[in-house]
């Protein structure tokens, strides 16, 4: 029979694990390890351009569970494909960062990390990788288990083992609503196949499909990180090391956004769900804008650097979900077909961007880590100098995530917001979402340039210690993403095009492209016509720049270099260094007074919304001690005196009497 | 099929319940050793009385006859040598007494009602099967009642005595005829587990200075 | 022709920005009975610190290119507004790409601000982003309620519908929000709070001077009259007189008009605090959302 | 329909343990060599026995000695296989461990290193009586080796004899026989019908049995029935018949924990399915009720175990909810959920042994249990750490591991038989398990080396313990991994335990894969 590539990239990654496994040295472990995720990479990239630019599905049977009516193969659509590629790639590159990342470890043993490292990398590609539930399943928890090991690697710190718990029974008890769902519609298909299952789905009654449906998406909301269930992720992506959080927020929850294409965009029936179909969008939508709102605010106030990320991680998801669920809304209607696409291409690039640009982030926030010892963003300032080349890669980072023109973060944002301003011409709701939309764009611009600034400009730090230099491998990590960032973000129309192919549509349909890779939106199928062309207007900006430059320089003025102005007096930097905590200050005071008089939306205070987003100490902090209450009743039964556990006995025993007596009878 | 007094079987069972009640009731342990092995004694006797139908029966009353009324007791003799009065129990006589009769009359009643379902014989054998299942009911109850009221571990051991008198009664009268019953009764005699719980009850009273099961509440929720 | 429209719209914007300005000034000496500076104080201004020295308080890139980049950033902007009322179709962008070149500038002088390591500048920065943050929603709100009536997200679109179709409440109260909130988007009193010179003595640009302090404030300029374009073109495009030199015209005495109400409020009312402004922008937000739902129904 | 073979080999499984228990108590007090290497002899020729059997029942023969009065079939086969294996395992593990007990004194108790030659005695007596219950045909011998192997292992609860142990051991002995009482008269019931019906010894034998079950009265079947679960349930731990069960786990030496957790148990519910699935065929709704047992026991189990402070009283008490849930599959009834109660049965006696002989591992160098005094033990053990996370995982259900796809296939047979309430809230406790597991797994490995972990003796342990670990956290792996390599044996043991008759029995034959009930009881479903 004849092997995929894809098989074989994960047969590599398996072998890599076991090879750099019992590795003493950090350094020998991580190269092995890169070596490995390399080769599987360049061998998942094959197969996945097979599938995506093909347009083809690489099947490749491998074990069949006939009574199961389920089977091991491989099934890699263009969906499929795009994703396996993403996580590769991005993958690869976190590894090299490793390498150097990881010299911050060296008490540590490398064999809890590669080993696992290259195990996830597997589970995440088993998991887009097949059609069907049971193995989909089985990778998802292969991924989530080996991912809490690597999110609690520093074991000493009991924080980090609390954060790594709490993610790992997060997602368990959502990837038991996806266990339920699985064996149901097994019951009424007798299979596992996504085919099977659409089709199950199809015949059953509208409300036990909502409710599957309901399971389908909590399972997978929870993994993306969406605001009420997503609680896990700001504990647990600061806790991991760097590396492995550039991959969790990179392409790991961006895999709850890919089962909510597989289960929405593509399990949901064809006929006759139209009204139902819309509801779920909007459901969605309303999760996506929810959580982007309320990560955006929470990241505002952040002053630990990757918990900022992470919490950005969160609005960014959202904005996934919302430009997802718009997509998902007028899937099924006929005249709205591009529309449609334009959420799904929206939705697409944006899960493409926001995996390259966070995993940059986040190896970047890695690098203050690295490089100062701190999160904090109060201790540290002025890194520029010590890292030019890193802060260049973060000012990258930032611009894109606050979706500066021309990087790749402009171009999705273009998209969704083109696809919920039409999409609000349809159904009104819509169109607040888009204003939502503009407003968290803002605060991410406010908080990703809190991030950059507070650590890389401004007076150095005397809080912590001298920074030191961080390893090429960091950088070169970084380099890579910084430039995929800006090339994506000049030319958005390859991306684009590829991201169609996996939705299985053309582009033509929606965009007319422009003479020199502009995309002009048609007004048809309820598009509403818009234009980007990045080439053109960076091209304008560049002349410009030019003009601004000449006149900038037209009096030959001449430069001299001066200590800085504090109200004519003298301060060493530090005094005047200006913290992170107080960049918004005002603002967030001023939140707190604003909101409660905004008629609409009626939105709690920062500070109040704080509280809100603590979802431990009001939903699952009361839930555990009523719980852990109930235990204890329950425990206290048990008082050590035989003679109450043979009443126990006999009282089963005569129970156990009437009951067969009654059953029998 | 005859050789069998049924007058002697009925008496014989009805005594047993006398016994136990004894066994149970009985403040002080020795006297309640004695009355388990009065009843040891009464179950030979029907082991016996049965053996006219099926001699294999012999072997077990001799088997019954060693270890019932001669281990048993002698370990309970033995165990009880130090402290003869049993820790206070948490039923006193008179409401127990009051909830044997109850017990036996309700027992009675619903054998004599059931009995026909599960009692495969005819005739007289029939007759006295359902007696006797009515008193093996009876004697079983109360040994479970003895171990649950009695906070005496000692009087827990005795208590499992008559559940085990209980069954191998109803053991007998089900199938009297058969070879294998016997073979069965010897095989199922509780000796070892007695020898064993007294051996451990010593060794509590040496730990924890009483015999007394509440005491024995250390190990919870 | 496109080309054509967006070499005027630059030279629109770099040319008459700062007589804008001066203008604006000389109504408030007037209002304060002053005699005032000439109308053409502003280039002489700019044209002097240009020639000035160019004092460096830090060695970083970013506090060196910002300057250049705020105003690269802001004349792409004027490039990208319909300053004459015919659509020119050509212009390569749509109100998405407009808001944001405008926050890409506005983002550099933060940057920049960042980069000098000067607490005044830094919290003027930090200002300037919570103004941003309170201002551009409604500018946003106020667009995409034009979107919405012209189903077309392109600015030239949007004045195309509004000259064929006439005044709409949602347009109207649309814009009435936009005005509303026009002052703080101008940066003029009582909303100057990012650079309040008594406070924090011009914030963002504390450590500037010469060239840079020239560029940045040319750049300012230019961000004015581009919002002040905006809205007129948008809102109220009409007389939509052609050719279309003419046109531009008539907005510039629109935008002029503006001018003149802006430099009316800025001399008789004094700064309100971040928070009250905030206060303030909240309530205009409610209206422009108001025009939304409007637009949304259709009326 | 298998051929039997008249063959002493199912004798002889239960003769080697005894006579090397006989040995040790003979010789033993001599050296103290010789009663480990009888030990581990006596254990080592079980194994090799019981491996014959497998072999033979495999390929579809069943063994029968002594005129009928033991018989191995494919399911005696699966258990003597499995309790022999472990307990090999325990008793090497038992070697250093037991030693260091005596010596050192991991814990505060009174013995003396006189008192092992005892307990391989008696070690060996348990191993020996279990395997008994297991190749037993005659229901009276059936009931005479439960309550054996409650004796021998009785004995071996007591062995520390300190409060304790002793309180453990009067309670264990206490309740079990009491129980075990309970099942004697269901026995009786039934041997006194079946031998009216069958007549003669034929009353006694199972495999007779079986055939006439069909023709007893109701009442009979109602009252045995009740005796047999209540009574067997007991000694399976099967709430609310469970207190015994974290005493004398917990209490007992580590090896003989892991083999009561591990086996007894099982021992105990194979007696209980021998028994009552007599039942199945025309009396469907006990096995209805072996369900709902099943499910209350899987969840006042899991409710339990969350409030426990002590790793064994812990790890004892989520036996008994993965108990619930093999009996839940024996109490689902169809093909499919007999295979899937026998996969679980195996996966959970693998890991609840793994973590048993783990937590010995711990106690063994930080001579402390409870779980919020330990910590950070992970740098300090960390084969031990492995081990556990794997046993932990695996009891949990989550893959790679075995646990999952036993329970998958639980929760499968039981949507298959439309018992959803069952599966969602199998599902649900299967979470808790998680919790509990996973919890007491980081709080003892993970955080800052604290308390007794501390100390500067905590070190790896001997080798003979961790590689027994290690071998049974390989089988959780592989099983989980590859559980091809137990379909065979599983689907064998599956097709000899009767089935409700919602479907015709011996379904197994018609298809070629293990589960084959999954498609009948679709079938049966649709």
């Amino acid at each position: 029979m004849a092997y995929t590539n894809l098989e074989l990239a994960f047969v590599l990654l398996l072998l890599g694990a076991v090879l750099s496994g019992p590795m003493r040295s950090w350094r020998s472990a991580g190269w092995t390890a890169a070596v490995f995720v390399g080769l599987s990479t360049v061998l998942a990239w094959s197969d996945g351009l097979k599938a995506l630019l093909g347009r083809e599905t690489v099947r490749a049977f491998i074990v069949p569970l006939p009574t199961f009516g389920s089977e091991l193969a491989v099934s890699l659509d263009p969906l499929g494909g795009g994703f396996v590629m993403l996580i590769t790639g991005v993958s690869l590159l976190a590894t090299i960062y490793s390498i150097g990342y990881m010299g911050s470890y060296r008490h540590e043993s490398p064999r809890r990390f590669y080993s696992l490292l290259q195990l996830f990398i597997a589970g995440m590609i088993g998991v887009v990788s097949v059609a069907d539930w049971l193995f989909f399943i089985v990778f998802w928890e292969l991924m989530t288990l080996a991912s809490y090991f690597l999110v609690t690697f520093e074991r000493g710190d009991p924080k980090a083992v609390r954060a790594g718990f709490k993610y790992f029974i997060m997602t368990h008890v959502a990837t038991a609503g996806l266990l339920v769902t699985a064996v149901v519609l097994w019951r009424s298909t007798g299979s596992f196949a996504f085919e099977a299952h659409k089709s199950g789905l199809a015949l059953m009654t509208v409300s036990f499909r909502s409710l599957l449906l309901a399971l389908y998406l909590l399972a997978f909301a929870t993994k993306a990180g969406i605001f009420p269930m997503g609680d896990w992720l700001p504990d647990a992506h600061p806790a991991a090391p760097s590396g492995v959080s550039a991959i969790l927020s990179g392409v790991m929850i961006k895999l709850g956004a890919y089962g909510v294409l597989r289960v929405f965009w593509g399990m949901l029936p064809d006929i006759g769900t139209r009204g139902e179909v819309m509801t779920w969008g909007a459901v969605i939508v309303f999760l996506g804008t929810l959580s982007a709102f309320v990560g955006g605010l929470a990241a505002m106030k952040e002053n630990d650097s990757k918990r900022l990320l992470a919490f950005s991680s969160i609005s960014q998801t959202g904005y996934i979900f919302l430009a997802l669920g718009i997509g998902i809304a007028f899937a099924k209607s006929d005249t709205l077909s591009s529309l449609a696409l334009l959420g799904l291409l929206g939705a697409g690039f944006h899960i493409l961007n926001d995996a390259i640009y966070k995993s940059l982030l986040f190896m970047n926030a890695g690098s203050i880590l690295y490089s100062t010892g701190t999160r904090d963003l109060n201790k540290v300032g002025g890194l520029a100098s010590v890292m030019p080349l890193v802060a260049a890669a973060g000012l990258v980072g930032v611009a894109s995530l606050s979706g500066l023109p021309p990087t790749n973060g402009f171009a999705s944002k273009w998209l969704i917001y083109q696809s919920s301003i039409s999409g609000g011409l349809h159904f009104a709701p819509f169109v607040a979402v888009a204003v939502v939309a503009f407003f968290v764009s803002l605060s991410t611009l406010a908080y990703s340039l809190k991030y950059f600034d507070t650590a890389f400009l401004g007076k150095p730090a005397a809080e912590t210690r001298r920074p030191v230099p961080v390893p090429g491998t960091m950088t070169l990590a970084q380099g890579v993403l910084a430039l995929a960032c800006i090339a994506i973000g000049l030319a958005p129309v390859w991306a684009v095009n590829v991201i169609a192919s996996v939705f299985g549509a053309l582009p033509a349909e929606t965009f007319k492209v422009g003479r020199v890779g502009g995309l002009a939106a048609i007004p048809a199928g309820g598009a509403v016509p818009a234009l980007w062309s990045p080439v053109t207007l960076f091209g304008a900006f560049l002349l410009c720049f030019f003009i601004a430059e000449m006149i900038r320089r037209c009096g030959r003025a001449s430069v001299r270099t001066v200590p800085g102005w504090y109200g004519g007096e003298e301060h060493a930097d530090d005094e005047v260094r200006f913290r992170a905590q107080g960049v918004y200050s005002p603002f967030n005071e001023a939140f707190a007074k604003v909101y409660p008089h905004v008629p609409i939306p009626r939105l709690p205070s920062l500070g109040k919304l704080k509280s809100v987003f603590n979802l431990d100490s009001w939903l699952y902090g009361p839930l555990l001690r009523g719980g852990g209450k109930m235990v204890d009743k329950v425990s206290r039964s048990h008082v050590g005196v035989p003679q109450l556990y043979m009443i126990w006995q006999v009282a089963g025993m005569i129970i156990v009497l009437a009951l067969l007596f009654v059953l029998i009878r | 099929m005859t050789g069998i007094s049924p007058q002697l079987v009925h008496t014989l069972s009805l005594l047993m319940i006398l016994t136990s009640f004894a066994a149970v009731e009985a403040r002080n342990l020795r006297h309640s050793t004695i009355a388990y092995l009065a009843q040891a004694l009464l179950i030979c006797g029907l082991l016996l009385a049965y053996a006219t139908l099926n001699e294999a029966l012999y072997y077990w009353a001799a088997t019954a006859l060693v270890t019932k009324a001669v281990l048993v007791p002698w370990f309970l003799w033995r165990a009880t040598a130090d402290a003869e009065q049993e820790t206070k129990p948490l039923i006193g006589f008179g409401i127990s007494a009051v909830l044997i009769i109850a017990l036996l009359a309700v027992m009675y009643k619903f054998t004599h009602a059931h009995a026909g379902l599960f009692v495969n014989a005819t005739g007289e054998l029939a007759a006295l099967a359902e007696t006797n299942l009515a008193v093996a009911f009876t004697v079983f109850a109360l040994g479970v009642y003895a171990i649950l009221t009695r906070r005496d571990a000692i009087k827990t051991v005795i208590g499992l005595c008559l559940l085990e008198n209980g069954v191998h009664l109803s053991l007998v009268s089900l199938a009297p005829t058969i070879k294998e019953t016997a073979l069965a009764g010897i095989a199922t005699e509780v000796v070892v587990t007695v020898y064993l719980l007294l051996y451990i009850i010593g060794g509590i009273r040496e730990k924890f200075g009483t015999t007394d099961t509440f005491k024995l509440s250390e190990l919870r929720w | 022709m496109s080309v054509g429209t967006m070499v005027v719209n630059g030279a629109v914007a770099l040319l008459l920005a700062p007589m804008f300005d001066g203008i604006a000034r000389k109504i408030r000496a007037i209002i304060h009975s002053r005699k005032g500076p000439p109308i053409t104080q502003p280039y002489i201004d700019i044209l002097k610190l240009l020639g000035k020295e160019d004092l460096r308080c830090t060695a970083s890139v970013v506090f060196r290119f910002a300057p250049t980049i705020a105003l690269a950033s802001f004349l792409v902007v004027a490039l990208l507004t319909p300053m004459g009322a015919s659509p020119s179709t050509g212009v390569p962008g749509d109100m998405v790409t407009w808001i944001y070149f405008l926050t890409l500038g506005a983002s550099a002088i933060i940057i920049l601000a960042a980069a000098s390591g000067n607490p005044f500048a830094q919290s003027g920065a930090a200002r300037e982003i919570m103004m941003l943050l309170s201002v551009e929603p409604i500018v946003v709100a106020a667009l995409i309620t034009a979107a919405v009536k012209s189903e077309s997200m392109r600015l030239t679109d949007m004045m195309a519908w509004n000259l064929a179709n006439g005044p709409s409440v949602s347009m109207v109260s649309a814009g009435i929000a936009f005005l509303l909130a026009l002052q703080a988007a101008m940066g003029k009193l009582p909303f100057d709070i990012p650079e309040a010179e008594s406070e924090i003595v011009d914030g963002p640009l504390v450590e500037l001077s010469g060239p840079n302090l020239a560029t940045v404030k040319l750049a300012l300029l230019i961000r004015q009259l581009v919002y002040c374009f905006l809205l007129v073109q948008i809102f109220v495009p009409w007389p939509a007189l052609s050719p279309w030199p003419l046109s531009v015209i008539a907005a510039l005495v629109k935008v002029l008009i503006l001018f003149g109400l802006a430099a009316v409020i800025e001399a008789v009312s004094p700064r309100l605090r971040i928070d009250q402004s905030m206060v303030y922008m909240s309530r205009v937000l409610f209206v422009a959302l108001a025009a939304l739902t409007f637009a949304v129904i259709g009326v | 329909m298998p051929v039997e073979a008249a063959s002493i080999l199912p004798a002889l499984v239960v003769i080697v343990p005894t006579a090397a228990a006989v040995l040790i108590f003979l010789l033993g007090r001599f050296t103290t060599w010789l009663r480990e290497v009888l030990g581990v002899l006596g254990a080592a020729g079980a194994l090799a026995l019981s491996l014959a059997v497998g072999h033979s029942t495999l390929r579809g023969t069943v063994l029968t000695s002594f005129n009928d009065q033991f018989r191995a079939d494919s399911l005696s086969a699966l258990l003597v296989v499995l309790v022999s294996g472990i307990g090999l395992l325990a008793t090497v593990y038992s070697l250093r461990y037991m030693r260091h007990q005596v010596q050192e004194g991991g814990l505060p108790h009174t013995t003396t290193v006189g008192r092992l030659r005892a307990y391989y005695g008696w070690l060996m007596l348990f191993i020996a009586t279990m395997l008994w219950v297991c190749v037993s045909n005659n229901i009276i011998m059936l009931y005479v080796a439960v309550e054996a192997s409650t004796i021998a292992s009785g004995l071996l609860v007591v062995f520390y004899w300190d409060r304790r142990a002793l309180e453990a051991g009067y309670k264990y002995l206490m309740l079990l026989t009491v129980g075990i009482t309970f099942s004697l008269f269901g026995c009786v019931l039934v041997y006194a019908t079946g031998a009216s019906i069958l007549g003669g010894s034929k009353g006694l034998l199972l495999s007779e049995l079986k055939g006439a079950a069909g023709m007893f009265p109701t009442t009979t079947v109602v009252l045995a029935s009740a005796f047999l679960i209540v009574g067997f349930g007991t000694k399976a731990g099967i709430a609310p018949f469970h207190p015994w069960l974290p005493d004398a786990h917990a209490e007992a030496p580590t090896p003989v924990s892991a083999l009561l957790s591990g086996v007894m148990l099982k021992v105990a519910i194979y007696a209980l399915v021998r028994t009552v699935s007599m039942f199945y065929p025309s009396f469907a709704p006990v096995a209805m009720f072996a369900l709902a047992l099943g499910v209350f026991t899987l969840v006042i189990g899991d409710v339990m175990a969350l409030a426990q402070d002590d790793l064994k009283r812990m790890l004892a008490y989520s036996s008994v909810s993965q108990m619930g849930y093999v009996l839940m599959g024996f109490g689902i009834g169809t093909q499919l959920g007999i295979y899937a109660g026998l996969f679980h049965l195996l996966n959970h006696a693998l890991a609840k042994a793994l973590l048993f002989l783990a937590a010995g591992a711990v106690m063994y160098s930080t001579g402390a249990r409870t779980i919020s005094q330990l910590g950070g033990l992970a740098k300090k053990m960390p084969v031990t750490s492995f081990c556990f996370f794997v046993g932990a995982l695996a009891v949990a259900g989550v893959p790679p591991f075995n646990g999952f796809q036993s329970k998958l296939a639980l929760f499968a047979a039981g949507a298959g038989a439309g018992d959803w309430w069952a599966v969602i809230i199998g599902i649900a406790a299967s979470l808790i398990t998680l919790v509990v597991l996973v919890k007491a797994a980081k709080a003892v490995f993970w955080g800052e080396l604290s308390g007794p972990a501390s100390g500067p003796a905590v070190r790896e342990a001997p080798l003979t313990v961790s590689v027994t670990m290690a071998i049974l956290a390989v089988l959780c792996l592989v099983i989980g991994i590859y559980p091809k390599a137990v379909y065979s044996p599983l689907r064998a043991a599956a097709a000899v335990v009767q089935t409700i008759s919602t479907q015709s029995p011996g379904l197994a034959a018609e298809h070629g894969s293990a589960p084959a009930g999954s498609r009948s009881a679709l079938r049966a479903a649709r």
